[in-house]
């Protein structure tokens, strides 16, 4: 439950001042916009703009920094940032290299950046878009660009920050983004709703013994309902569903994040992530540098989500590299 | 009223209808919240409060023909709302003011409006009626507002006239399956609960047809 | 309410064992031993030793590393490790620089590691003890060595850490460790208590339209109850405590820390964080990298502290220092 | 039983207790986690069962007199149970299986092998009686206890005959502000609840009794 604010209506607006004035050392406002940037944004290198409502930190503002995003646009709790305030951000930031812009493909996202983009465009920048599409639950396989994007984006986000600051091409940033989000699967499950600040009741309540499979990061139900079930059973469930989806052109070398929602916390992650590690290996799959932490909220949901990024001599050292932001450090 | 007499007689009508709107989907906010969250993320109806509150706002001291109040009060809604419904409904008001420029503000005028405003919604969304969204509404009423045209009525008598077809079409998306926005990632799941946006809708074409008839009073 | 678990009993080997298979790259599991620590011990460096109960992550597993803690010893949820796993741990880093415990002050705790810091200097090491005592609200001024540690245990953790690091002798990490903690002040608000794993009810619950007031990070109920009030008004009671007892010498540089218990979530602290901000900055303090985030929590409780750490010139580079561990890193 | 006839005879006095006592506990365990949470952190109970269990154990193929296996029952029960019991009431067991030795296993040898554990229980926890710890069923336990023995008592029946001191002295912990440990900070808040620490220690001592008196039966 939201229970920290003062008038719901201003909670944007206050969030985003405490973010800054918390953070102020490694990022700023955009003047007259609902966004952070970077803090000396360098306008030689493709600009990577990420963004989507509030409710979700540390994405998006928490990812921005040097190495990973350049700027995010922020809307209000789980309603995407209008068209004129992606607009804006974007003019802030975009330099001669163009603009990638990345978030979770959900409608009102789509809607609202795309007439940016178009705007945009029409002024003559270069903007492209990578929709983050890794939640398997969405949409059945064979119609992966119909799917919506959950945790994945941390890794889509990642990858195309780190390419952008080497210094690539804007299409060399939008390809290696594409190739992320393509290589990447996610599945979630839910024990909980949460609740809007300024409201009562949770989105959704979840009968006792029972769990939500297919879980949005918006307080949006499952896609259906099973019993829940013990920790290394979960495990299991979350790593068939992942694993009969195997991307094409997979290797054996895989990322993976295991996904706090809110208030599934950290211990019960890792108590989790014990059967799944095993089960990784037991798969012969090798694993690069394990994630467990919550890294794409739905404020105070209960619930977590796996996922898994394929990847290969291309994508590793970019997962690898070095960034600096409010929420996710590589020295 | 047949139809708006003069430009500040118009320009009252466009301040009429959204005040009319806000109140209206204000009394409806936490039901509109609630048909969100069945397969959605429970945001609609604070969401267009927060879209509306701002059109009124860039309404008051804003000067310029009914069309450019419209236009402005569209963008303004589109800004302040963001999500799906304030790239959406934004738009369509923001189209209705542009086809209506100047006026005349008359029933053919407004029919042309509005559906210039309804196809820019449906390409926006890529959504067809039946796919469980404003469309749902939007579409019917639009069927009912030409035939009133045809008919030869009033500007108030055949808008509210074709209020019913919309709120008929708004009650039959609870026995579709969601295939845009949010809740078409529900599939089966979104059966049952009407759609929070053509429920919406139904609420600011009502609005509408208080506006017409307040200001026809005065 | 905590939900992903196999056997309750089972829990902190568990926890223990998906940690060190998610962070292997950082941490190794002291063998034979409830612990963890740094991959590559020093031996001619001072062995900074954390610990206590599980349920506070990152507290304290995630806080090992490089630049931080050298090794955590990792008891049962809420319960502070025995005295032979501290002894474990101990003989498993201690080098001839000698070893400096830190945890927060409980008597639990204080039992077990005092019994084994006996037994280890009856086996001939150098090992001293700096307790946390930050909370406020646990003890009047003047007795301010009974207070309890809450989230200001980052704080002295991490500072002693940067001292061992630097290669400081064990004198001078203790007195550093032992003045962080007098310069550091915390107090906290509850909304809804936590749940342990295999229990139906919560440890407290608070009515609705209250608070606790003093919380504990063990699930314990407030020392006293309140009104729940606007973030701002939660903003000024937790400063009007804090300020009421600023430490002795005091500058006007201070760190500020505004930690979550475990479900009120990032967006709530930073609108709550736009008030303290504010207010600190009206008080004519000078605010050194704030820290919004969960730092030490008490598994799912609903509720925030805020800890201010008054710096100078010698404490303000230890805490900028560099590190690397699971939960935080500083590049 | 007036004495422990034996020294298999004491060895199986000290695993009838220990099986007891976790049974006994066990079933407490909510109750204690309850009392715990009223001003602690809520895991006695949780506690006791695991310390308990591993204090069982460690007993079950060892070898050794009775006073050995107490003092490996404590050790093993310290170290599984953890906290502030963990460390109190593993020290206690152990003291007593240190003080007893080989034997004699009688009431005045148990007298002062459990004077002996208690007094270093307040040591290590520097605790006084009225502090609303476990030392408030143990010191007018030791007290009634010392009674029995100056009348000449047998083991049985003078250890039962002082369970209701201790079962008293836990009672009164309710009336207590707490002075020591986790409830400690809370002041005031902590009374009107029973500690929860002086409530299991009533648990361990009764079941010692059941096991004077089976292991007389046999
Ligand atoms: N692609 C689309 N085409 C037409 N209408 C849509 C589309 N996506 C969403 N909608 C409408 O928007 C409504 C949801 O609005 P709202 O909840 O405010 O936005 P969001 O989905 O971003 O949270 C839906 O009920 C539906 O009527
Ligand atoms: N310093 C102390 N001296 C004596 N007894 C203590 C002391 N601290 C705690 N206790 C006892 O321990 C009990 C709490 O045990 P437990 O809940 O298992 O440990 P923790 O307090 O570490 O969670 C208290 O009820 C009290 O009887
Ligand atoms: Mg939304
Ligand atoms: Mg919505
Ligand atoms: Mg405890
Ligand atoms: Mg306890």
């Amino acid at each position: 439950m939201t229970r920290l604010y003062n008038d719901p209506a201003d909670f944007r607006e206050e969030l985003i001042e405490g973010f800054v004035a918390a953070y102020g050392r490694l990022v700023q406002r955009v003047p007259n916009a609902s966004g952070v940037m970077v803090r000396a944004p360098q306008p030689d290198k493709v600009a990577v703009i990420i963004g989507g409502g509030s409710g979700h930190y540390p994405a998006f503002c928490g990812y921005v920094g040097p190495g990973l995003a350049t700027a995010a646009v922020m809307g209000n709790i789980f309603s995407a940032p209008s068209a004129e305030q992606v607009y804006r951000v974007t003019k802030a930031v975009a330099g001669a290299a163009g603009v990638l812009y990345s978030y979770g493909n959900y409608s009102g996202d789509v809607l609202n950046f795309d007439m940016a983009q178009m705007r945009c465009e029409d002024e003559g920048m270069d903007v492209r878009t990578v929709l983050v599409t890794d939640d398997v639950a969405s949409a059945p396989r064979g119609q992966e660009e119909e799917r919506r994007g959950i945790a994945g984006d941390f890794y889509v986000f990642k990858l195309a920050g780190a390419s952008a600051a080497r210094g690539d091409n804007l299409d060399e940033v939008e390809r290696l983004a594409l190739k992320t989000n393509a290589r990447t699967r996610s599945f979630g499950v839910a024990f909980a709703g949460c609740t809007l600040p300024g409201q009562r009741a949770p989105l959704f309540t979840v009968d006792a013994g029972q769990m939500e499979l297919g879980l949005g990061v918006h307080g949006e139900p499952g896609i259906s309902t099973g019993e829940m079930r013990p920790a290394r059973e979960v495990a299991d469930l979350l790593l068939d569903t992942l694993l009969a989806d195997v991307p094409e052109g997979a290797g054996s070398r895989v990322a993976v994040m295991l996904n706090g929602l809110g208030s599934t916390k950290y211990e019960e992650l890792f108590v989790l992530y014990k059967d799944v590690h095993r089960r990784l290996l037991a798969e012969g799959l090798e694993l690069h540098d394990p994630i467990v932490n919550e890294m794409v909220t739905s404020l105070d949901m209960a619930g977590c989500s796996l996922s898994l990024l394929w990847l290969d001599d291309e994508l590793a050292p970019l997962l690898d590299a070095p960034c600096t932001t409010p929420a996710y450090t590589i020295g | 009223m047949t139809r708006m007499e003069s430009t500040t007689n118009a320009q009252q009508v466009v301040r009429l209808w959204l005040a009319n709107a806000l109140a209206l989907v204000g009394e409806h906010e936490e039901e509109l919240g609630r048909l969100d969250a069945a397969a959605g993320d429970g945001d609609h109806g604070t969401t267009m409060v927060r879209g509306l509150r701002a059109a009124n706002a860039a309404v008051t001291d804003a000067k310029g023909s009914a069309g450019e109040l419209l236009a402005q009060a569209g963008a303004a809604f589109s800004d302040a709302a963001g999500g799906a419904s304030g790239a959406l409904v934004g738009m369509w008001i923001t189209t209705i003011g542009q086809r209506l420029g100047d006026g005349p503000y008359d029933l053919p005028a407004l029919l042309e409006a509005v559906q210039a405003g309804t196809n820019r919604v449906a390409r926006l969304g890529k959504a067809q009626p039946g796919d469980k969204t404003v469309l749902d509404a939007l579409t019917p009423f639009l069927a009912a507002l030409e035939a009133q045209a045809a008919a030869g009525a009033s500007l108030g008598d055949g808008w509210r006239a074709a209020l019913p077809a919309a709120e008929q079409g708004a009650a039959a998306t609870r026995e579709m399956v969601a295939r845009r926005g949010r809740s078409a990632k529900l599939g089966e799941r979104s059966l049952g609960h009407a759609d929070p946006g053509a429920v919406s809708m139904c609420y600011l074409l009502r609005a509408a047809a208080d506006a017409f008839d307040r200001a026809g009073d005065e």
